[in-house]
């Protein structure tokens, strides 16, 4: 029944699409497929369906990468593909297909990758947790859904996915549902991704209405063709960006991400760092040409990811939750992302998405590590672990310094990057257009967040691994299963970054053509020193303030700046007391109020208005046509309708009474009124 | 002219009358065969008086499709319209005679010779009412059907509610009887005539024998004064207030007649004269009866709606439907053809849809008053639980009472509200929407009694063997009609009482 | 006749039929009661999927299974029935959804469990007045099914209820009553005004009154205004909808999973199929009015459900909002904006008859509706019926790749372009305000999942053997609804392709 | 002579008897009212008949069924307050009010 | 003015002055008597207007058997003496409702047939009438038969005792 028309894009491109990209669909089915038979086998395995999980999570890991190769060098296909969805209006027509190209090339393997790794790790973390098979299933169940995401070539479908990343979002955050402190993270994080999706959704209407189609491919054509109005590309584009913000968790729609730290940590580092996040910035480049389009968009994208990076980077310095520290770095990554696409360096943007997944994954795995060890948080419990847990402690280096830009780590190569397009944006001597002002601006704030951002990692590192152990546990090494993931992304988070050296040809950059440069000629070394030295210098601050741990924190010099920063600038208490309370409480109740004692108190009154009206009447009645004073007597003393008894008195000759009243009155009546 | 009009029996159409004779002879046997039988035997009466209604149905079967028949210069007329309602009358009095014939065995047992005579001469009344075509003929007919009524009304002797009801009924009728008489004389005054079609003429014409000034409005106090009379017996509002009582306090058989029979009488008679003699003036009825009905609804609804006795409940309900019949007669004024051909088989279909759901209902209401005779409402709380069948009867009725859909009592209602629409007067039709809403309330609360409360006492009720025989032939009826509306629609219309 | 043109009567009739038979039977035999409604509203549902299955999908628009005989000739109503793609989605769903009461009820059967005739000869009248509604093609005919719901609605609420079911009852009854008289009218005026194109009389016919002008468009405005009492207070859009609440809180659990599965249905059924076609310019000039009220419906649901403590009070207001959607997408009278709607009634049946079935077991577990009374914990209590909850709930709450989100974002969709001539600045701020009623849709159903199931569950519930998990009858009468809510999230076409000829072929009067 | 003085007179009885109606206790008095009623009903009718100068005499006989049925209601009237009189040993019509409401 | 006239005037004042008699009185007795007079007197005018049959039926039926009747009513009944025992609370009611009544009809009377005189020079013969009711009005006669005996048998069932 189903009408399968497959339509296939031709396009010149010197590599021949594989068998694989040709029907990469393969890759998001196979976690779809595992998640049925975890659901339905799981707890009859050995292993409770995590094998099943990481052997065909392993699998689609390998078609991804093959998938890739079709895009290394450049000049990769565009693979097109889709079969009618369903017909919902005249010749309108929804598809559900793929699109491949260098973008979602990219995202693939990121996904899979890290998918495979963290499962791996769960297998160690999660052990003997109860609902071991359903935490399997939901992670299958969130990897299909990004990759559904990924490929998508529809807007549409591109948002099934995008809703259906946060509901697992929700489902893992909330894991833990014994706790309601777990559950109301996780609901904050739906609803909060979800009002961005409400503008997102609108964009997508926006488009629509303007170019008929959700096809992705059309709208960029007719975007770059320009046959969409400015106007119409603004709108749209920052509607759209609205969701970016929503689900990259930047200003002001940042807060949800540090809370959904309450769900298991192997979660966080694929859902919270590597993939789902990283959603909006995908969004963003996927439609690239659309925001490209307008300079307004373009600026909103770049002042929003300036101002996210900076404060979040702030945020970072002050928390004692070691994963906290991670969400906020996370923020501030993902808002160097946006500020890198805002600037027009798309490529550079990507870039960074897929060198940050490494590392940031490699900490959030570290995290869970030393959690797992010393069964807390905070980090002022922690501290001296280097020697009983030197795995995760040398690859949490190495993920400190890939964040922190340190040569030659994956960091270094996609920050520098950005910051250089940044740089030129604002010199005006960039491939890629945009307003220099703006270019400046996300340079300068980009160099002073990666200031903050070596302190703030620098000053975990210390607070964690040096010294002498605060806790009151037995910390060890994790064992191999969480320790060999780590391991693997550290080596990723040094190699990953040389897919980028500007001076290779046909870098990075060409696979993606997202936009922006293609290929950076010449690297700019006064600029690279400049980051380096920024980078060196937090790291050593972070030794000089953390190394020994101090007793009290030394930022509370800060005075009233680090209040405000231990209070998240007031911004979640403005949400919860200004917004959600109200609506949940008041208003709603208000509302109910309104219904039981408005509305339905009419309608009530209806159904008595008969009694109520039938008095009137008798009233009427009972004036024009019974002398009351001479009835008064024996009467009102009872219950009931005194004025119906009045009238059915059975005092007959007082129903003679009326009649023959009625009779004089009726022929006067008549005889009046006809002549 | 004397000679001309002199006296033969040849001139009498005696097929015509026939159904009258057969009913007369019937009557006369009860009186004498009632002088013989011992007392135990006295319900035989009851068979002589079925033989009776019997016959006189066959009768009237065979002068089916005889044309339309003349007779005594034209004071009796025999035409569809007259056969309609004389089939509807013969067919309530067989079933009131089913209906009552054990109760009568048991609560007026010595003098139930004389009920069935008396029911009979009612009866022969009424079979005259829709053929007379002449002010005598009717007055004396509608007298006919009172007087006995009167007198059953007090037929419990020793109960005093009876007495009273009798006096009550008795006190109204005359006094309603003589107000219609003044406006009879005058129309006489006007016209020189008594003859229905004579006095159409003269009205139409506007050529009165004597030279009269304010003609109309003379005429259109007696039309007034006239409606008064029938406006009693069909107990509209204000004519109305003897119905209650009398009802509670008569025989519940009687109360049935009278709720029934002698009100379909009375529309038979009001109907006639209106479109036949006074058709000419319906501007000035029509916005009468336009009050009165609007009157007759509400009032009796609302009151409906505090009754703690069933025979009560259903005497203000019937009273609410006379409204609902009266209500095409009120939107006819100076209308088309048409849409008075359809007002006039809307009032007619109604009032023989109704006549059916309300005897079923009293029917119902004399199984359970066999174990409960002061007819409480509250008596039939949990009757689902005790005797389905007759709860399930009694809901069947009252919703189909209420109106409500796909009962007959909605097509009856649907009839009439879409004569009143298709004539425009919506105020009316808005009334009448109202009034169905709250009638549905309190016939809902009746049967919800019936289904949601629990019983006070699960003792078995005994219904004799007529007494089903009778509800079950309602049932059958009205649910014969709630599926096929048209049922009574194929006689209405051609009911030609007058070419439109 | 063809067996073509007995299905539909089939359909209608079968259970009526049923219900004649059990109350032939002695109560004493309750088994052979059970069986023979199982058997009735099983053959209906057989003889409906036989209609899905005969189906002809590429002329939806024409009216399929047509049997048009005399009936009441006095008036000009006749029995004509048929359906096309608008009307079979919600024939199909009203036999499924009978049928799966009719199981559920096999075992668990509300109080008093002594009235075993009754209730499953109630149940099978309702479904005969259901689907007639769905299936007549002649104003009296549907007018008559229409009402026919009434009577065993108000007695399987007022018998076998809960709490104030009397009261609500009636309620129900007389509100919705009520408004149907206006329709009544409504249908009388068009009648009057009207021109038989054959018999050059006035008619009843559906398809014969399509194109007539009724004498200018101020009369057409006033008919739609009838029209639009009698279906918005069924549907009920606000501020018809105080029923509601009372009617689901105390009805039996398959009394609420029929109203809001199927009866709020016929409301806007109404919509589509007379009140569009037959007036289509006052339809035009009330669009932005319906549109209105629909948003006020979505918002005013959702705020309300924040507010509730009673668990089927809750799931009765987001049926409210449920329904807004499905109205707003009508008053866009856009092809998307009705396919939306049509899809929305089904999804909207399954899912909420789905959340009743659910709030009704849990009712019959913990003997209370109250929310904060039987949770936290029901997920810990009960994990399998605590997944479907949270499974249901999420799906309510119009999640992509389940039931409820397509008829949501399509009428969205169809908003933000309304058909010509309407106002688009004005439908796009509806637009909007429905996006923000689906953030607080999430909200409360988020809210009522954390509060109800998750959590850890109180001591007195905590080892109360009485509190089972799911039991066999729930496995079957539900097992199907869950299986509906995710082919239709994953495969919206199997209503798409039923309902989009027709639907174009409505939104032409329009464009 | 006026046909309307006769009429006028007509109408006076009529009143007279509604005023005896509505204000006499005494059932029998009641019954005399109503006697007086239908007798003005008779006058008029004979006064039209004379107007008209009614060969057929229509209004006279009229007249002569009104006396008749009066007669017979009278006597049923009778029959019905005896009985009243027997139980409750009273005939005061306004004592009659068992039923009501 | 003619005799006729003139009689008609007096024995109308006759009928109306005892007609208010008959229900003012305070003695049953004498409200019967007056009856009497009302009936007797209004027989003697519809001789005047050429009422021969009428007339005379009048009288005898009324003054005959009527009277009597009510008579043996009373006595049955042993009605008491004296106003406050005839008359009930409503007089002021009745008085204005009567009052009323009669102003509407006058009024209209008096509109209508204000000029209409009557030349009494025609009496219509008892046999006229025979011959016109027993061709014209034979039915309702049949029937008014019907219901005199039904009134009987029906007043002997109510009023014996059992």
């Amino acid at each position: 029944m189903v009408a399968t028309l497959f339509a296939q894009e031709a396009v010149a491109a010197t590599h021949v699409a594989n068998v694989v990209t040709r029907n990469a669909w393969i890759i998001p089915a196979i976690p779809a497929i595992l998640v049925v038979l975890i659901w339905a086998l799981g707890k009859r395995l050995p292993r409770g369906g995590s094998e099943l999980g990481i052997i065909g999570m392993g699998v689609a890991a390998v078609l991804s990468y093959i998938v890739l190769a079709n895009y290394i060098g450049g000049n990769g296909p565009l693979v097109v593909k889709q079969l009618q969805w369903f017909p919902f209006g005249i010749g309108q027509k929804l598809g559900l297909g793929i699109r491949m190209d260098g973008l979602t090339a990219i995202m693939l393997p990121v996904v899979t990758t890290v998918s495979l790794m963290v499962q791996i790790y769960s297998t160690g973390y999660m052990h003997g947790e109860k609902r071991y098979t359903w935490y399997f299933t939901a992670l299958n169940l969130f990897t299909a859904s990004m990759l559904l995401l990924v490929v998508s070539n529809t807007l549409l479908q591109l948002l099934v996915g995008w809703e259906l990343v946060g509901i697992c979002s929700y489902l893992l955050i909330g894991f833990w549902w014994e706790d309601k402190a777990n559950s109301n993270a996780a609901i904050k994080a739906f609803i909060t991704t979800k009002t961005g999706d409400i503008p997102f959704l609108i964009g997508i209407f926006v488009l629509f209405a303007s170019t008929h189609t959700f096809d992705i491919g059309q709208i960029i054509a007719k975007a770059e063709a320009h046959q969409i109005s400015t106007l119409t590309l603004s709108a749209a584009a920052i509607l759209l960006f609205g969701g970016a913000v929503g689900k990259s968790a930047q200003f002001p729609l940042h807060v949800w991400l540090p809370d959904a730290m309450a769900g298991p940590t192997p979660v966080s580092a694929l859902i919270h760092a590597a993939t789902m996040v990283t959603a909006g910035v995908f969004l963003v480049a996927r439609l690239f040409p659309v925001f490209t389009g307008s300079i307004a968009a373009m600026n909103v994208v770049a002042i929003i990811g300036a101002v996210t990076m900076l404060m979040a980077a702030l945020l970072a310095m002050v928390q004692d939750d070691i994963k906290r520290v991670l969400a906020y770095s996370t923020i501030s990554q993902l808002a160097y992302m946006m500020a890198a696409l805002g600037v027009g360096a798309g490529n550079a943007g990507i870039f960074h998405l897929f060198t940050h997944a490494w590392f940031k994954a490699l900490l959030f795995l570290g995290a869970g590590s030393v959690i797992h060890a010393v069964h807390t948080n905070n980090m002022s419990e922690m501290g001296g672990l280097r020697k009983v847990m030197p795995t995760t402690y040398w690859t949490f280096v190495v993920g400190t310094l890939a964040l922190s830009g340190i040569f030659p780590f994956a960091g270094f190569w996609s920050k520098d990057e950005i910051l250089t397009e940044a740089f030129r944006v604002g010199h005006g001597t960039a491939a890629a257009h945009g307003t220099p002002a703006v270019g400046y601006v996300v340079y300068g704030v980009g160099v002073v967040t990666a200031f903050l951002t070596a302190f703030y990692m620098s000053r975990a590192v210390h607070l964690t691994f040096e010294g002498e152990y605060r806790g009151s546990a037995h910390p060890h090494e994790s064992p191999r299963s969480m320790t060999f993931p780590l391991q693997f992304l550290g080596v990723l988070s040094v190699v990953a970054g040389f897919v980028g050296i500007p001076a290779w040809r046909d870098g990075f950059a060409s696979w993606v053509g997202v936009g922006g440069e293609v290929k950076v000629s010449s690297a700019n070394f006064v600029l690279i020193g400049i980051s380096l030295v920024v980078a060196v210098a937090g790291l050593y601050a972070g030794r000089r303030l953390y190394m020994p741990a101090p007793a009290t924190e030394p930022l509370e010099r800060l005075g009233w700046f680090h209040t405000l920063l231990v209070n998240k600038y007031y911004l979640d208490d403005f949400y919860m007391k200004g917004i959600v309370r109200p609506i949940r409480d008041s208003i709603s109740t208000a509302m109910y109020w309104l219904n039981q004692n408005v509305f339905d108190a009419a309608v009530n009154g209806a159904a008595g208005v008969a009694r109520a009206a039938g008095r009137g009447v008798y009233e009427n009645i009972d004036q024009k046509v019974i002398d009351g004073a001479v009835n008064a007597v024996g009467i009102g003393t009872q219950d009931g309708s005194r004025i119906l008894r009045y009238i059915q008195s059975g005092d007959v000759q007082r129903y003679a009474a009326v009649l023959f009243a009625g009779v004089a009155v009726l022929v006067l009546l008549f005889t009046l009124v006809f002549r | 002219m004397l000679a001309q009009t002199a006296f033969s029996l040849s001139s009498v159409d005696i097929h015509a009358i026939l159904p009258e004779i057969i009913i007369t002879v019937a009557l006369m046997a009860v009186l004498v065969v009632d002088l013989f039988l011992p007392d135990r035997a006295k319900s035989a009466n009851g068979i002589i008086s079925m033989a009776g209604v019997g016959g006189a149905a066959i009768a009237l079967m065979s002068l089916v499709n005889g044309g339309t028949r003349k007779t005594f210069g034209g004071m009796f007329v025999l035409d569809n319209y007259a056969m309609l309602f004389k089939f509807l009358f013969i067919a309530v009095a067989a079933i009131l005679i089913f209906m009552s014939v054990t109760y009568l065995n048991e609560v007026v047992r010595n003098i139930q010779g004389e009920f069935y005579f008396l029911l009979l001469t009612s009866l022969l009344g009424m079979l005259v009412m829709p053929s007379a075509r002449d002010l005598i003929a009717l007055f004396i007919a509608l007298e006919t059907v009172t007087v006995p009524g009167f007198i059953i009304a007090g037929f419990k002797k020793s109960d005093n509610s009876s007495n009273e009801a009798a006096v009550k009924f008795f006190l109204f009728g005359v006094l309603s009887s003589a107000v219609m008489l003044f406006g009879m004389a005058l129309i006489y005054g006007v016209t020189k005539s008594t003859n229905l079609y004579e006095i159409a003429r003269v009205l139409s014409s506007k050529v009165y024998p004597m030279p009269i000034h304010h003609a109309e409005s003379i005429i259109a106090a007696a039309i007034l004064l006239i409606l008064v009379g029938f406006g009693f017996k069909v107990s509209a509002v204000p004519f109305h207030f003897w119905a209650p009582d009398t009802y509670e306090g008569s025989p519940v058989p009687v109360a049935a007649f009278l709720s029934v029979a002698s009100k379909a009488a009375g529309f038979a008679g009001l109907i006639s004269i209106m479109f036949v003699a006074f058709g000419s003036y319906t501007s000035v009825w029509a916005p009468g009866f336009a009050v009165i009905a609007a009157l007759t609804m509400t009032i009796g609804n609302v009151i409906a709606l505090q009754q703690k006795n069933i025979v009560r409940l259903l005497a203000y309900s019937s009273i609410a439907q006379a409204g609902y019949m009266l209500l095409p007669l009120a939107v006819v004024a100076n209308k088309s053809a048409a849409i008075q051909k359809e007002a006039f088989a809307a009032a007619l279909t109604y009032i023989l849809i109704y006549s059916f759901m309300q005897l079923g209902a009293f029917a119902v209401v004399i199984a359970v008053g066999r174990k409960h005779p002061r007819n409480l409402i509250e008596d039939y709380e949990g009757l689902a639980f005790r005797e389905p069948g007759l709860a399930f009867a009694m809901l069947f009725f009252l919703l189909s009472l209420a109106g409500m859909i796909p009962t007959a009592g909605f097509w009856a209602k649907f009839f009439v509200f879409r004569s009143v629409i298709g004539a425009g007067t919506l105020w009316l039709a808005a009334l009448m929407v109202a009034n169905t809403l709250i009638g549905l309330y309190y016939y809902l609360s009746v049967g919800a009694r019936m289904y949601l409360r629990e019983p006070r006492d699960r003792a078995r009720i005994a219904v004799p063997y007529a007494l089903v025989m009778a509800i079950i032939l309602m049932v059958v009826i009205v649910a014969a009609v709630t599926v096929y509306p048209d049922f009574f629609n194929h006689f209405s219309p051609r009911s030609t009482l007058v070419a439109f | 006749m063809t067996f073509d043109e007995w299905l539909l009567s089939l359909v209608v009739f079968l259970p009526l039929v049923g219900a004649g038979v059990i109350t032939a039977i002695p109560k004493a035999q309750a088994a052979l009661i059970r069986l023979i409604a199982l058997a009735a509203s099983g053959a209906a549902l057989v003889f409906g999927v036989v209609a899905l299955v005969r189906f002809d999908f590429h002329h939806s628009r024409t009216f399929q299974f047509g049997v048009n005989t005399r009936w009441i000739d006095s008036i000009g109503a006749r029995y004509h029935m048929g359906v096309d793609g608008i009307a079979l989605p919600l024939v199909v769903l009203t036999v499924a959804l009978t049928f799966l009461c009719v199981v559920y009820s096999q075992k668990l059967m509300p109080k008093p469990q002594d009235k075993v005739k009754g209730y499953f000869a109630l149940i099978l009248l309702l479904e005969t007045g259901m689907v007639g509604t769905f299936t007549s093609l002649d104003l009296v005919l549907f007018f008559v099914f229409w009402e026919m719901v009434l009577v065993p609605m108000y007695f399987i609420i007022a018998i076998w209820g809960s709490e104030r079911k009397e009261y609500s009852a009636t309620k129900f009854f007389l509100y919705t009553l009520f408004g149907s008289v206006f329709m009544l009218l409504g249908f009388l005026a068009m009648y009057f005004r009207s021109v038989d194109p054959v018999t050059g009389g006035h008619t009843f016919d559906m398809i014969r009154l399509q194109g007539q002008h009724f004498g200018g468009v101020g009369f057409q405005n006033l008919v739609f205004l009838g029209l639009f009492l009698g279906f918005a207070i069924k549907v009920p859009m606000w501020p018809f909808h105080t029923w509601l609440p009372d009617a689901h809180g105390d009805a039996p659990t398959v009394g609420s999973v029929l109203l809001a599965g199927i009866l709020l249905k016929m409301g806007a059924y109404g919509f589509i199929r007379i009140a569009l076609p037959l007036l289509p310019h006052a339809a035009k000039d009330w669009a932005p009015y319906i549109g209105g009220l629909a948003v006020i419906s979505i918002l005013y649901g959702a705020l309300c459900c924040l507010a509730q403590t009673d668990i089927k009070r809750l799931i009765a207001f987001s049926s409210v909002g449920h329904m807004g959607f499905v109205m707003l997408g009508i008053s866009t009278l856009t092809d998307r904006g009705i396919n939306a709607a049509i899809f929305g009634m089904v999804a909207h049946g399954v899912i909420t008859g789905m959340l009743f079935f659910l709030a009704g077991s849990l009712y019959e577990r913990y003997h209370t509706r109250v929310i904060d009374d039987i949770g936290p914990g029901v997920l810990q209590k009960l994990p399998r019926v605590g997944a479907i909850f949270v499974f249901v709930a999420i799906a309510s709450l119009g999640l992509p790749g389940l039931a409820g989100f397509w008829g949501e974002v399509l009428a969205l969709l169809s908003a933000f372009n309304p058909a010509p001539g309407l106002s688009s600045s004005l439908f796009r701020s509806y637009m909007v305000l429905g996006g923000i009623g689906t953030i607080l849709t999430a909200g409360y159903m988020l809210w009522l999942i954390q509060r109800l199931t998750l959590g850890v569950v109180r001591d007195k519930w905590a080892n109360d053997p009485a509190i089972d998990d799911v039991r066999p009858a729930e496995v079957w009468a539900w097992s199907p609804l869950l299986v509906g809510i995710l082919a239709l999230g994953i495969y919206p076409r199997a209503i798409f392709d039923i309902t989009n000829g027709a639907v174009t072929g409505l939104a032409r009067l329009f464009t | 002579m006026s046909l309307a003085w006769v009429l006028t007179l007509g109408a006076f009885l009529f009143s007279v008897g509604v005023y005896g109606v509505l204000a006499r206790k005494n059932a029998v008095l009641v019954l005399m009212s109503i006697e007086l009623m239908l007798n003005s009903v008779n006058i008029n009718l004979i006064a039209f008949n004379a107007w008209f100068k009614d060969s057929a005499a229509v209004g006279q006989i009229f007249a002569l069924f009104i006396i008749t049925v009066a007669a017979a209601e009278v006597g049923v009237g009778l029959a019905i307050v005896l009985l009243v009189f027997r139980h409750r040993k009273t005939i005061n019509i306004d004592e009659v009010d068992l039923l009501k409401w | 003015m003619s005799w006729p006239a003139v009689f008609v005037a007096i024995f109308g004042t006759v009928v109306a002055l005892s007609a208010v008699a008959v229900v003012m009185s305070k003695n049953v007795v004498h409200a019967a008597l007056y009856l009497v007079l009302v009936l007797g007197a209004a027989g003697a005018i519809f001789l005047m207007l050429g009422a021969e049959f009428v007339g005379w039926t009048q009288i005898l039926i009324y003054v005959g058997a009527i009277i009597v009747l009510l008579l043996f009513g009373l006595m049955l009944t042993a009605a008491p003496i004296g106003r406050s025992a005839l008359d009930n609370q409503q007089r002021g009611v009745a008085l204005i409702t009567a009052a009323a009544v009669f102003g509407v009809f006058t009024f209209i009377i008096w509109r209508s047939f204000g000029s209409a005189r009557i030349h009494l020079n025609q009496v219509v013969r008892t046999a006229d009438i025979g011959r016109s009711l027993f061709s014209g009005y034979i039915l309702p006669f049949e029937l008014v038969s019907v219901l005199l005996l039904a009134a009987l048998v029906g007043a002997i069932v109510l009023a014996k005792r059992d």
